[in-house]
C-alpha cells in the first residue's frame, strides 16, 4: 500500500512518549522517548522484537492504559488534541472517531457475548449520535460485506467465524467511522499466508479509499517492506532507527537492524546456512548451501513411514446414542522420512500437519493406515504403553510453544532427565552428568540445572526442549512447529541450532511448519498439505521451484 | 435444546433419587423408632410394636423405600396409628406422626417463611453484594474500595449466630429502633411483614453478599483485563457502560451459577437463621425433625433442599448458556 | 419455697402451697354456675400463642396436664377440678356429684345433670359417656391413660384388658358399663377402685357421640360440650374458639365463659411470643402462653423489672417431681446408694438449670401437691452436698465404687447438670460417665428400655392424679415392669404392703397408707434421690386478667381468663 | 537470549514467599493465625500461669461469684482480676481459660478435617481429571449427589448414631471419637469442591503441551499424574486449603451451637456462643468473647487465604 497524499500537519504527532507501567514488583518501563510524526495517508511500520514496547506506543495513541497503573509522559497529538492530557470526555470523542485501532489478538479483541453485526454497529452509533439503530445496522452490514463477510453472518457471534473473519470485523469496526489515524497491531499474526495477504490488501485498500494514515505494527520485516512508507525499529522500549523503509531495508545504519532483517529466511535465502542473529549478525560458519539430495532417493533407508493414514476426531454419542459426525483431521496421508533427512510438512492451519506428526509421535490413536518405524508396526503405540515407551527412545518431539511444553514446575534438570529415568538406569548423578553435557550441545550451561522454565527466554526454552528431545539419542526428531511462537531473531537462533545438530548428529527430522521458506531454508524434501490430505511431495528445489499442483503454487504465490 | 432439557432433567431426577435414598437408608440407622414417637410417652414396647405393625413400620426398609417412591409419584394411602387410612396424594412425602400432618403439607405450611427469608436476602445479595463488589471493582484501590473490601471480608468472617444475636440485642432489645423478629404473613399485614423479617433478611443477605461482593470483585477485576472490554472503550464508550455491557457479562458466569447455588439452598431453608430469629421456616422445621427423629420430615425435607438446589444450578447453567453465546447448547 | 418468681397481680394468691391438694367437693360444690373470677369482664378475644400444637385434641388420647387444661374450654368430663384462690376441689362436672362407690367401691355410679348439652344442642346421654370411656379400649387409643380398661377387666396388661373389649367399634357394647337410664352410668370394676373420682376427671372420661366420632379427624376438632366450641383448627398453625351457646354456665361449677374468642397460634418462636408478651407489642398485652414456658432468656429480665415481672405467672408445675434415679439392681448396695444421695449437689444442678425458678429442692419422693402429702427428710444434707458423709458411707461399701454411668437427654441445661455431678462424684474418688442422647434415643434407649445399661438418669414425672395413687405403687411395686419401676427397686415388705393398701377402698385413705410406706419404708432405701418439686413461669399480657397456675395441671388454664379491657 | 540472572534459582514457591513477604496485611494476618497457633499449644501452660482451669467450677465452688439463678454477681459477666474474661453463667467456669482450649479444639477439628479433604480431593480431583471417562462421569454425579444434601442435617442426625452404636454404655464417648465423626464428616463433604476445582485445572493442564511431551519421552501414567501434575497443583491447593481451613472453623461452631458438636466439658467456641444467646439479655459479655475471637481468629485466616492466592497468583508478578 502507498499513500496517494501526504501534505499538511500530521495527523498523529509523538513526542517524547515515555510509558512506564507500576506494579506489585516495581516500575517497568515499556517505552522510552518515542517520537514520531505520521502525516495524512502515510503508513509507518513499527517493527521490533516482541517485548519491544509497539503495543504500548499503539495503545497510548488511543489513551487506553490504565492511569491507575501507568505514567505517561511525552505528547500524543491526534487532530491537534494531546491524548495524554485530555479527558475522559475528549478521549471518548476521539477514540473510534479519530483514531481507531486493530488490537493484536482479534479473538479476544471481539466481544464472545455480542453479535458482530451489533459490535459494528454500536461502534458507528457512538460517533454519529443522530443516526438510528436501522441506519447503523445497516452502516454495519455495508461494512462487512467490504471486508468480504457476508452481510447474513451478521447475526453471528465471533467464535462461530475463523481467525481470519475475526480479523477482518476488527478491521471493519476500526474503519466504520472513517478515522483519521489506524492503529493497526500485528493484524496478521495467526494468520496463514494466504488470509495474511487478504487482510493486508483489504487494508491498503480501505487505507487508500479513505486516506486514513496507519501505524502497522509488526515484527514481521516481509509485510513491512511490501507496506509500509516508512518504518521505526523499537528495541528494549527505545527507538533503534527510523527511516524510509526502503533505506532501512537496503542500507540500514544499526547492527540491529540488519539482524532484524537478515534473521528472517526468505525464498532467496540461500538454504541451510546459518542465519544472522541479533547477537551474531554477520554469521561466519557454514555459508554454503546444504548439498543432500545428490543421492539416489530409493537407495535411502526408510526410518519412519505412515500409509494411508486416517484420523477422526470427536464424535461421541448423543444422549439417545446417535453417533454425531466427527472431524475428518487426516484423510490417507501417506508418507516417508529416510535416515538422516529432512522432511518438512507444510500447510495451512487445520490441514492436519500437527496430527500426522502426533500419530507418528505415538500421542495420536489413528483411525485407519499403518505407522512403521524403522520396519516395525507402531500404529497402536499410543494405546500400547510397552510400545510407546519403545517408540519414544528413537523418536522425539520438539514442541510449537516452548513455554506450555515445559512443566513449569519442574527444574531443567528434571525436564531433561525424564526421558532418562524412563529409558536408562543411569544413576542420578550420571542422569546430572549426562542433563550437563545436553545443555552444553544445545548452548545452555551447566548452571541452568537447578533452574525453573521461567526464569529462560523465549530461545532458551525452545533449547531445553530441544536438550530433552535429543536425551535418548533418538534417530528421529519431529519438530512441530518449533519457532512459530519465536521471535525471528530468536527463532534464527533456533534454526541455526537445529541445523548444527543435524549436522552433528546425523539426526533425520520432521519439520512441521506453515512458514514456507523456513521449511525451504532447512529442508530436503517438502510435503504440502491441504485438507488432511498430501498434495504433493517432492525435493525441495522441485517443490519451490517447479510447484506441480496449483494449491502450492498458491501457497508460494501468497508469500509476501 | 431439546436434549440438553432432557438430559439436565434426567441427571436432576438421578441426584435427587440417590439423596432420597441415602437420605432414607442414613436415618433408619437411628436409634430410635417413628412408632415410638407416634405412640407417645407412656406407650410399651408391646404397645409401640402395635402401632409400629399398623404403621407399616415393621417391613424391610427396601419395600418401605419403594412405598416412598410410589408415593411420591403416584400417591398412596398411609396408615395412621389406630391403622385408619390416610389419603396421601402424589407428590407424597409421607406423614408426620410427630406433626400429626402429612409432610408434604407441614412443609408448604412453612415454605412461606423461608420463601420471604430467601427472597429478603437474596434481594440483599444482588443489590449489596454484587453491587458493592462492582463499586469495589470500579475504583479498586481507593478508600471507598478498601472500606468495601474490609466490611465484606468481616462479612464472609462472621457467624450468623453471633451477629443475629448481636444485632438483635442493640437493634431490637437494647433501642427498640427495629421490631421483633417473626414472621407475619403479607396477606395479613404487609408492612408487620416487612418490619418482621428486615432484620433477619439483613443478617442472612449480608453474610452470604459478603462472599458475592468478593467473588464478583475478583471476576470484574478478571475480565475488566480482556481485549474486548479494550475494544469497547476503543470504540469511544463510557466507562461506566463498558463495564455495564461488557465487563459485567463476561464475569456473569461463575456469579450466575454461585447464585444459582445459593437461591437452591436459600429455599431448602436456612437452618441457623430460622433457629437464631425463631422463624419456623423449613429449615426449622428440618432441624426440629432431626432432633425428634421424625423420619418422614427429615426425608421429605432433605428431598426439598436437594431439589431446590438441584433445579437452581440447573437454572444458573441455562442462564449462563443465555448469556454467553459460546456455551449455548444446540 | 423459696418464693422466686411471680404471681399475677389479679391472679389468685396462692397463700399456702404445701394445701394445693385437691379436696373432694359435695353435691352442692358441683352445682353450677362456677365462683366467679374477681374482677372478671366478659368479651374480646384472648390470644393463646404456643410454639407447639396440641399433639392431640381427641379427649380419649390427651394424657398431659398441659392438653387437659386446654381442654378444658371445650370439653367436660364427670369430674373436675374447681378452683378457688388457687386451691383445687375435685367436684362433680357432667355428674352431680364426685361419684358414689358401693360393693367395697367395686362398683360407682353416676347420674348426670339437667341441661347439659353438646355444641348442637342435643343433651349429653349417659351412653355418650360410656361410648367415650368405650373407646379408650380401641386400637389408636394407647397414647392416653390405661387405667379404665385395666381397671374395669381387673387385667393389669393393657394388652390383656384390649384382648377382653376391643373398644365400640370392634367389639359393641361393653358389659361392664351400665347405663339403665340417659342419666345414669354405672361402673362395674372386678376390684375395689379408690381413686374412680379423680379418674372420671381426667379427659378419658369425656363423652363422645357416635355420630360426631369421625376416628382420626376426631383428633383435630372434638365435639365441644364445654364453653367453647372450635370453629377452625388448622394443624400447627392456628385454632379458633368461639362460645358455645349451649354451654349453660348453672351447669358447671369450673369454667368461664368471659371472652369472646379464643385465638390460638403455633409456631412462633417462645423467645418472640414472650417478648412480645413482656413488652406489650403487637398482641402481646391480649396474649398468654398455656404450653410455653417463659424462656430462660428473659427471666433475668422480667426478675429486674417489676412490670414485666408482674406478667410472670409462677406456680408449682402440678405434682411434677425431678428425681435423680438409681438404677438398684446395678448400684444394688445401699451404702453406694446413700453416698449418691449425699454427694449429689441438689443447689449447684439446680443454679445448672436456672435457679430456684426451676423448682424447690426436694427430700421427698411424692409432690407437696398430693393428696395425703407429708414433709419429712429420710437423710438430711445440705443443698450443697455432703462429700464427707459420703465418703463414710462409701468406706462401708462391700466392694469399692470407681465409676457410674450417668444418661440424660442432652440439652444444654442438662449437659451442664452433668458437669455438676461429674465435678462432686469426682470429689469422692467416683469417675463419673456422662452419656448425653437427644431425646428420641433417650427414650428408647433409657426411658423404655428394659435394660438399660446406665447407673443413674434423672427423671421427671408426676402422678396422673393429685394423690400417690398412681406413683408409689407404680414405682416402687417390684413385680411391675421397668417402664413402672424404673428404679429397679425391690422389697417384699414393700410389695406385702402394696398389696394391702389397693385394698382400701377410699382415696385419701388409700393416700395416706402410701405416704406412710413412702416415708417409713421406701425412701429408707433410697431408690432414687429426691432433687426438685418442679416449678414452672408462663407470662400473661398485660389485659388479660385469671391467669394463674392451675395446682394440678400446673399450667396457665385458659377457663378463667378474661380480658381487662376489651 | 537474556541472559539469566545469576542470584539463586528461584522456584514458583521461592518466587510466592517473597511476594508475600512484601505483603504487610499478608503478614500481619500469618502473625494472628500463628499467635492463635501458639495459644493454642501453650494453653495448659498458660492455665498454669493463669491460675486457672477450663473445667473447675469456681462460680459454683466459691459463693459470691454467682446469683442464685447461676447469672454472675458483678457486672460484665464477671470480669476481675481474678477471672479475666469474667465467668460462665450457670457452671461458673473460668471463660478466658475455655476460650484458650477452645482454639484447640477449633484448631484440631479443623486442622486434621483439612489434611484429609487435601488428601482425598487431590488423589480424586488429580486422577479423575487426567481419567475422565466413566470415572469422570461418576465422579460428577456423586459430586453432585454431595452438593445437594444437606450437610447440616446429615451431621445433625447422625450425632445420636455414633453415640448409641458405637459407644458402650459403660464408658463416656471418647474425645477421639468425637473429633474422628466431626473430621470425616467435614472431609466427606469437603473435598468435593477442591476435587472439582482440581479435576477443571488438570484437565487444562492435560492439554497443556508438557504433558504430551511427558508422554512422547515414554512417561507413565504415574510419572505423570505425580511428577507432572501434582507440582502443578500445589498452588490452587494451598489457596483452597487456606481459605476452606476457616470455613471449617465455623461449621465446627455452627454445629455446636445446634448442640450435636463436641460435647462438654471439652471446651468448644460454638457451644459458648450457644449459651451466650441463651443469656445475651442478662449477660451479653459472655456471648461477645467467644463472638468476637472465633470473628478475629476467622477474618485473619481468611485474610490469609487471600494474600497466599494473591501471592501465588502468577499475574501478580513475574
Ligand atoms: N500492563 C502492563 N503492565 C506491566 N508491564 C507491561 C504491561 N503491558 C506491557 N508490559 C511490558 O512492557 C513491555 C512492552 O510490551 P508491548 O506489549 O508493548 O510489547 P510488543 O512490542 O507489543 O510485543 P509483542 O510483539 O509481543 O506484542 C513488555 O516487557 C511487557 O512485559
Ligand atoms: N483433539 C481434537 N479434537 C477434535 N478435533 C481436533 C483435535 N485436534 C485437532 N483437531 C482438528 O483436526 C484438524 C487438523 O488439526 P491439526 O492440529 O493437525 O492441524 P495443523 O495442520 O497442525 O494446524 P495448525 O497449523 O493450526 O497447527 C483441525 O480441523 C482441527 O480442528
Ligand atoms: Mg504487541
Ligand atoms: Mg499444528
Amino acid at each position: 500500500m502507498t499513500a496517494h497524499e501526504k501534505t499538511g500537519a500530521p495527523v498523529l504527532s509523538v513526542r517524547d512518549l515515555t510509558v512506564s507501567f507500576t506494579g506489585p514488583r516495581g516500575t517497568v518501563t515499556a517505552a522510552e522517548g518515542v517520537s514520531f510524526d505520521l502525516a495524512r495517508g502515510e503508513v509507518l511500520g513499527l517493527v521490533g522484537e516482541s517485548g519491544s514496547g509497539k503495543s504500548t506506543v499503539g495503545l497510548a495513541a488511543m489513551g487506553l492504559h490504565d492511569p491507575a497503573r501507568t505514567t505517561i509522559r511525552g505528547t500524543v497529538e491526534v487532530g491537534g488534541t494531546d491524548v495524554v492530557g485530555a479527558g475522559e470526555a475528549r478521549l471518548k470523542e476521539l477514540r473510534g472517531g479519530r483514531i481507531a485501532m486493530v488490537f493484536q489478538d482479534a479473538l479476544a479483541s471481539l466481544s464472545p457475548f455480542h453479535a458482530v453485526g451489533a459490535q459494528l454497529a454500536e461502534a458507528y452509533r457512538l460517533h454519529h449520535k443522530d443516526a438510528g439503530r436501522g441506519e447503523a445496522r445497516a452502516r454495519a452490514v455495508e461494512m462487512l460485506e467490504r471486508v468480504g463477510i457476508a452481510a447474513a453472518r451478521a447475526r453471528d457471534y465471533p467464535h462461530q467465524f475463523s481467525g481470519g473473519m475475526r480479523q477482518r470485523v476488527m478491521i471493519a469496526m476500526a474503519l466504520i467511522n472513517h478515522p483519521d489515524v489506524l492503529i493497526a497491531d500485528e493484524p496478521t499474526t495467526a494468520l496463514d499466508a494466504r488470509v495474511q495477504r487478504q487482510v493486508l490488501d483489504l487494508l491498503g485498500e480501505l487505507q487508500r479509499e479513505y486516506g486514513t494514515a496507519v501505524v502497522l505494527v509488526t515484527h514481521d520485516v516481509d509485510m513491512v517492506a511490501a507496506a509500509t512508507d516508512r518504518m521505526l525499529v523499537m528495541r528494549h522500549g527505545r527507538t533503534v532507527e527510523q527511516g524510509s523503509t526502503h533505506q532501512l531495508l537496503t542500507a540500514a545504519t544499526h547492527p540491529y537492524t540488519r539482524a532484524l532483517i537478515g534473521a528472517a529466511p526468505s525464498l532467496e535465502t540461500v538454504p541451510g546456512t546459518r542465519l544472522p542473529t541479533v547477537d551474531a549478525p554477520e554469521p561466519t560458519a557454514r555459508t554454503n548451501a546444504r548439498v543432500w539430495g545428490a543421492v539416489d532417493e530409493g537407495k535411502r533407508t526408510t526410518l519412519a513411514e505412515v500409509s494411508d493414514l486416517r484420523v477422526e476426531f470427536g464424535g461421541g454419542r448423543t444422549l439417545l446414542g446417535r453417533r454425531r459426525p466427527g472431524t475428518q483431521a487426516v484423510r490417507g496421508v501417506s508418507l516417508r522420512v529416510a535416515e538422516g533427512e529432512t522432511l518438512g510438512l507444510v500447510g495451512e492451519s487445520g490441514s492436519g500437519k500437527s496430527t500426522t506428526a502426533r500419530v507418528l509421535a505415538g500421542l495420536q490413536k489413528p483411525t485407519g493406515g499403518t505407522v512403521r518405524f524403522d520396519g516395525r508396526d507402531i500404529t497402536r503405540a499410543a494405546e500400547e504403553t510397552a510400545l510407546r515407551r519403545a517408540l519414544s527412545r528413537e523418536v522425539q518431539l520438539v514442541f510449537q510453544d516452548p513455554y506450555a511444553s515445559l512443566n513449569p514446575r519442574r527444574t531443567v534438570e528434571e525436564i531433561v532427565t525424564t526421558p532418562l529415568r524412563v529409558h536408562t538406569d543411569l544413576s542420578r548423578q550420571e542422569r546430572r552428568d549426562r542433563a550437563a553435557e545436553l545443555l552444553e550441545q544445545v548452548g545452555l550451561s551447566t548452571g541452568h540445572l537447578p533452574r525453573y522454565p521461567h526464569e529462560f527466554s523465549g530461545g532458551q526454552r525452545q533449547r531445553i526442549g530441544i536438550a530433552r528431545a535429543l536425551a535418548p539419542r533418538p534417530r528421529l526428531i519431529i519438530a512441530d512447529e518449533p519457532v512459530s511462537a519465536l521471535d525471528v531473531s530468536v527463532q534464527a537462533q533456533v534454526l541455526n541450532l537445529l541445523m548444527d545438530l543435524r549436522d552433528d548428529l546425523g539426526l533425520s527430522l520432521l519439520f512441521v511448519s506453515h512458514d514456507l521458506a523456513v521449511v525451504r531454508h532447512l529442508c530436503d524434501r517438502v510435503a504440502v498439505m491441504h485438507h488432511g490430505g498430501i498434495v504433493e511431495t517432492g525435493s525441495r528445489d522441485e517443490v519451490f521451484d517447479n510447484p506441480q499442483e496449483p494449491y502450492t503454487k498458491e501457497l508460494l504465490a501468497a508469500r509476501l | 435444546m431439546l436434549t440438553y432439557l432432557t438430559r439436565r432433567g434426567v441427571q436432576a431426577v438421578v441426584v435427587l433419587f440417590a439423596i432420597s435414598a441415602t437420605a432414607f437408608a442414613l436415618f433408619y440407622a437411628a436409634p430410635s423408632d417413628p412408632a415410638a414417637i407416634a405412640c407417645g410417652p407412656k406407650c410399651d414396647a408391646t404397645q409401640i410394636a402395635a402401632v409400629r405393625h399398623s404403621m407399616g413400620l415393621d417391613q424391610p426398609v427396601l419395600a418401605q423405600y419403594a412405598d416412598y417412591l410410589r408415593g411420591l409419584v403416584a400417591g398412596r394411602t398411609i396408615r395412621d396409628v389406630d391403622g385408619s387410612a390416610i389419603a396421601c396424594d402424589a407428590p407424597c412425602l409421607g406423614y408426620s406422626y410427630a406433626l400429626h400432618e402429612p409432610v408434604l403439607s407441614a412443609i408448604t405450611g412453612r415454605f412461606p417463611v423461608t420463601l420471604s427469608l430467601a427472597g429478603g436476602a437474596l434481594a440483599v445479595i444482588v443489590v449489596a453484594g454484587i453491587g458493592a463488589g462492582f463499586v469495589s471493582a470500579l475504583r479498586r484501590g481507593s478508600l471507598g474500595d478498601r472500606l468495601l473490601s474490609g466490611f465484606t471480608l468481616i462479612g464472609a468472617s462472621v457467624q450468623i449466630y453471633f451477629l443475629g444475636y448481636a444485632l438483635q440485642y442493640l437493634l431490637v432489645y437494647s433501642t427498640g429502633w427495629l421490631p421483633l423478629p417473626g414472621y407475619t404473613p403479607p396477606g395479613e399485614d404487609l408492612a408487620a411483614w416487612a418490619a418482621g423479617l428486615l432484620l433477619p433478611c439483613l443478617v442472612l443477605g449480608f453474610v452470604n453478599a459478603a462472599v458475592f461482593a468478593r467473588l464478583s470483585r475478583a471476576q470484574l477485576l478478571e475480565v475488566m483485563h480482556e481485549g474486548y472490554v479494550r475494544t469497547a472503550r476503543g470504540k469511544g464508550l463510557g466507562v461506566l457502560r463498558t463495564h455495564l455491557t461488557y465487563t459485567a457479562r463476561g464475569a456473569a458466569a461463575p456469579i450466575v451459577q454461585l447464585l444459582g447455588l445459593e437461591v437452591g439452598a436459600l429455599l431448602g431453608g436456612a437452618f441457623i437463621t430460622e433457629t437464631v430469629f425463631g422463624l419456623s421456616g423449613v429449615g426449622k422445621l428440618a432441624v426440629d425433625a432431626v432432633t425428634q427423629n421424625d423420619l418422614p420430615t427429615v426425608v421429605g425435607t432433605v428431598l426439598i433442599a436437594a431439589f431446590f438446589v438441584v433445579v437452581f444450578v440447573a437454572v444458573a447453567d441455562l442462564v449462563v448458556a443465555w448469556l454467553d453465546p459460546r456455551v449455548r447448547p444446540a | 419455697s423459696s418464693g422466686a418468681g411471680a404471681q399475677g397481680d389479679d391472679a389468685p394468691s396462692v397463700s399456702d402451697e404445701p394445701n394445693l391438694t385437691a379436696g373432694i367437693g359435695t353435691a352442692e360444690d358441683s352445682a353450677g354456675p362456677a365462683p366467679e373470677v374477681r374482677g372478671a369482664r366478659r368479651g374480646g378475644t384472648i390470644h393463646v400463642a404456643n410454639l407447639r400444637d396440641a399433639s392431640h385434641l381427641d379427649p380419649q388420647k390427651i394424657y398431659a396436664g398441659e392438653a387437659y387444661n386446654t381442654s378444658l374450654l371445650w370439653g367436660r368430663q364427670l369430674t373436675q377440678y374447681q378452683v378457688v384462690d388457687g386451691k383445687a376441689k375435685l367436684v362433680g362436672d357432667l355428674a352431680t356429684d364426685t361419684g358414689r362407690p358401693s360393693d367395697g367401691s367395686r362398683t360407682w355410679t353416676y347420674t348426670l345433670k339437667d341441661g347439659i348439652a353438646w355444641e348442637d344442642g342435643k343433651p349429653i346421654t349417659s351412653k355418650h359417656v360410656k361410648y367415650g370411656i368405650e373407646r379408650t379400649f380401641a386400637p389408636g387409643f394407647e397414647l392416653g391413660p390405661p387405667y379404665w380398661p385395666q381397671w374395669l377387666t381387673g387385667k393389669q396388661d393393657l394388652a390383656q384388658a384390649r384382648k377382653v373389649y376391643g373398644g365400640p367399634k370392634k367389639d359393641g357394647d361393653f358389659k361392664g358399663i351400665e347405663t339403665p337410664d340417659d342419666k345414669t352410668i354405672v361402673l362395674h370394676f372386678k376390684k375395689p377402685q379408690s381413686d374412680v373420682p379423680f379418674m372420671a376427671a381426667q379427659s378419658s372420661s369425656s363423652p363422645v357421640r357416635p355420630d360426631k366420632d369421625t376416628g382420626t379427624k376426631y383428633d383435630l376438632k372434638p365435639f365441644a360440650t364445654g364453653p367453647y366450641r372450635i370453629v377452625e383448627h388448622q394443624q400447627n398453625q392456628s385454632m379458633t374458639l368461639e362460645r358455645n351457646p349451649h354451654w349453660k354456665a348453672e351447669t358447671d361449677p369450673i369454667r368461664h365463659q368471659y371472652a369472646d374468642r379464643f385465638a390460638f397460634t403455633f409456631e412462633k418462636k417462645e423467645l418472640n411470643t414472650a417478648q412480645e408478651i413482656l413488652n406489650g407489642r403487637g398482641d402481646g398485652a391480649n396474649t398468654v402462653t398455656t404450653k410455653n414456658e417463659l424462656p430462660p432468656e428473659l427471666y433475668g429480665e422480667a426478675n429486674r423489672d417489676p412490670k414485666k415481672k408482674r406478667l410472670v405467672v409462677d406456680g408449682r408445675r402440678g405434682a411434677f417431681t425431678y428425681h435423680l434415679v438409681i438404677r438398684n439392681d446395678r448400684v444394688a448396695d445401699p451404702e453406694v446408694r446413700k453416698a449418691i444421695h449425699y454427694l449429689f449437689p441438689r443447689q449447684q444442678a439446680r443454679q445448672a438449670l436456672g435457679g430456684p425458678r426451676v423448682g424447690d429442692i426436694a427430700s421427698t419422693y411424692s409432690s407437696p401437691a398430693i393428696v395425703g402429702y407429708e414433709k419429712y427428710d429420710a437423710y438430711p444434707v445440705a443443698p450443697t452436698g455432703d462429700i464427707k458423709k459420703a465418703e463414710e458411707h462409701l468406706a462401708k461399701a462391700e466392694k469399692p465404687v470407681k465409676s457410674l454411668s450417668y444418661a440424660y437427654e442432652s440439652t444444654a441445661a442438662n449437659d451442664r447438670v452433668a458437669q455438676v455431678l461429674v465435678e462432686a462424684f469426682a470429689k469422692a474418688g467416683i469417675t463419673l460417665v456422662t452419656k448425653p442422647m437427644p431425646l428420641p434415643a433417650y427414650t428408647n434407649e433409657v426411658a423404655r428400655n428394659a435394660d438399660p445399661k446406665y447407673d443413674l438418669w434423672m427423671s421427671g414425672s408426676s402422678v396422673d392424679w393429685p394423690t400417690p395413687a398412681t406413683g408409689v405403687p407404680y414405682r416402687f411395686d417390684s413385680r411391675r415392669d421397668s417402664l413402672d419401676n424404673d428404679p429397679r427397686y425391690k422389697n417384699p415388705a414393700v410389695d406385702r404392703e402394696l398389696d394391702r393398701i389397693a385394698r382400701i377402698g377410699d382415696a385419701t385413705e388409700k393416700a395416706k397408707a402410701l405416704v406412710a410406706l413412702e416415708k417409713d419404708t421406701i425412701m429408707k432405701d433410697v431408690p432414687l434421690v429426691p432433687f426438685l418439686h418442679q416449678r414452672v413461669q408462663q407470662a400473661r399480657g398485660e389485659n388479660v386478667g385469671g391467669a394463674f397456675i392451675h395446682p394440678i395441671y400446673g399450667t396457665i388454664s385458659p377457663a378463667w381468663l378474661y380480658l381487662k379491657k376489651s | 537470549m537474556a541472559d539469566v540472572q545469576t542470584q539463586e534459582p528461584r522456584g514458583p514457591f521461592a518466587v510466592a514467599l517473597r511476594a508475600f513477604r512484601r505483603d504487610r496485611l499478608g503478614l500481619a494476618s500469618l502473625g494472628v493465625v500463628l499467635l492463635f497457633a501458639v495459644l493454642a499449644l501453650a494453653a495448659p501452660l498458660i492455665a498454669v500461669l493463669y491460675g486457672k482451669n477450663p473445667t473447675e467450677h469456681y462460680g459454683q465452688n466459691e459463693p459470691g461469684l454467682l446469683s442464685a439463678e447461676g447469672l454472675p454477681v458483678l457486672p460484665n459477666g464477671g470480669m476481675s482480676g481474678e477471672f479475666w474474661f469474667g465467668l460462665e453463667p450457670g457452671l461458673g467456669r473460668d471463660v478466658l481459660t475455655q476460650l484458650l482450649y477452645g482454639i484447640r479444639t477449633s484448631l484440631l477439628v479443623a486442622v486434621a478435617a483439612i489434611v484429609l479433604i487435601a488428601v482425598v480431593g487431590v488423589v480424586l480431583g488429580v486422577t479423575v481429571g487426567y481419567l475422565s471417562g466413566l470415572a469422570d462421569r461418576a465422579f460428577t454425579f456423586v459430586c453432585n449427589v454431595l452438593l445437594a444434601f444437606p450437610t447440616l442435617l446429615l451431621l445433625l442426625a447422625l450425632s445420636p448414631v455414633i453415640q448409641t452404636r458405637f459407644v458402650s454404655p459403660g464408658e463416656n464417648e471418647p474425645a477421639w471419637m468425637q473429633f474422628t465423626v466431626l473430621v470425616l464428616v467435614f472431609a466427606a463433604f469437603g473435598w468435593v469442591p477442591l476435587a472439582m476445582m482440581l479435576r477443571t485445572t488438570v484437565r487444562s493442564l492435560r492439554e497443556r503441551e508438557f504433558v504430551d511431551a511427558a508422554r512422547a519421552v515414554g512417561a507413565s501414567r504415574r510419572h505423570i499424574v505425580l511428577r507432572e501434575l501434582l507440582p502443578n497443583v500445589w498452588a490452587p491447593v494451598l489457596v483452597h486449603i487456606t481459605i476452606a481451613l476457616p470455613g471449617i472453623v465455623t461449621a465446627e461452631a455452627a454445629l455446636s451451637f445446634l448442640g450435636v458438636g463436641i460435647s462438654e466439658p471439652i471446651p468448644d467456641w460454638g457451644r459458648m456462643i450457644a449459651r451466650g444467646a441463651e443469656v445475651f439479655y442478662d449477660d451479653p459479655t459472655y456471648m461477645f468473647f467467644p463472638g468476637v475471637t472465633i470473628l478475629v481468629f476467622v477474618v485473619a485466616f481468611n485474610l490469609l487465604g487471600d494474600c497466599v492466592r494473591d501471592a501465588l497468583d502468577p499475574r501478580t508478578h513475574r
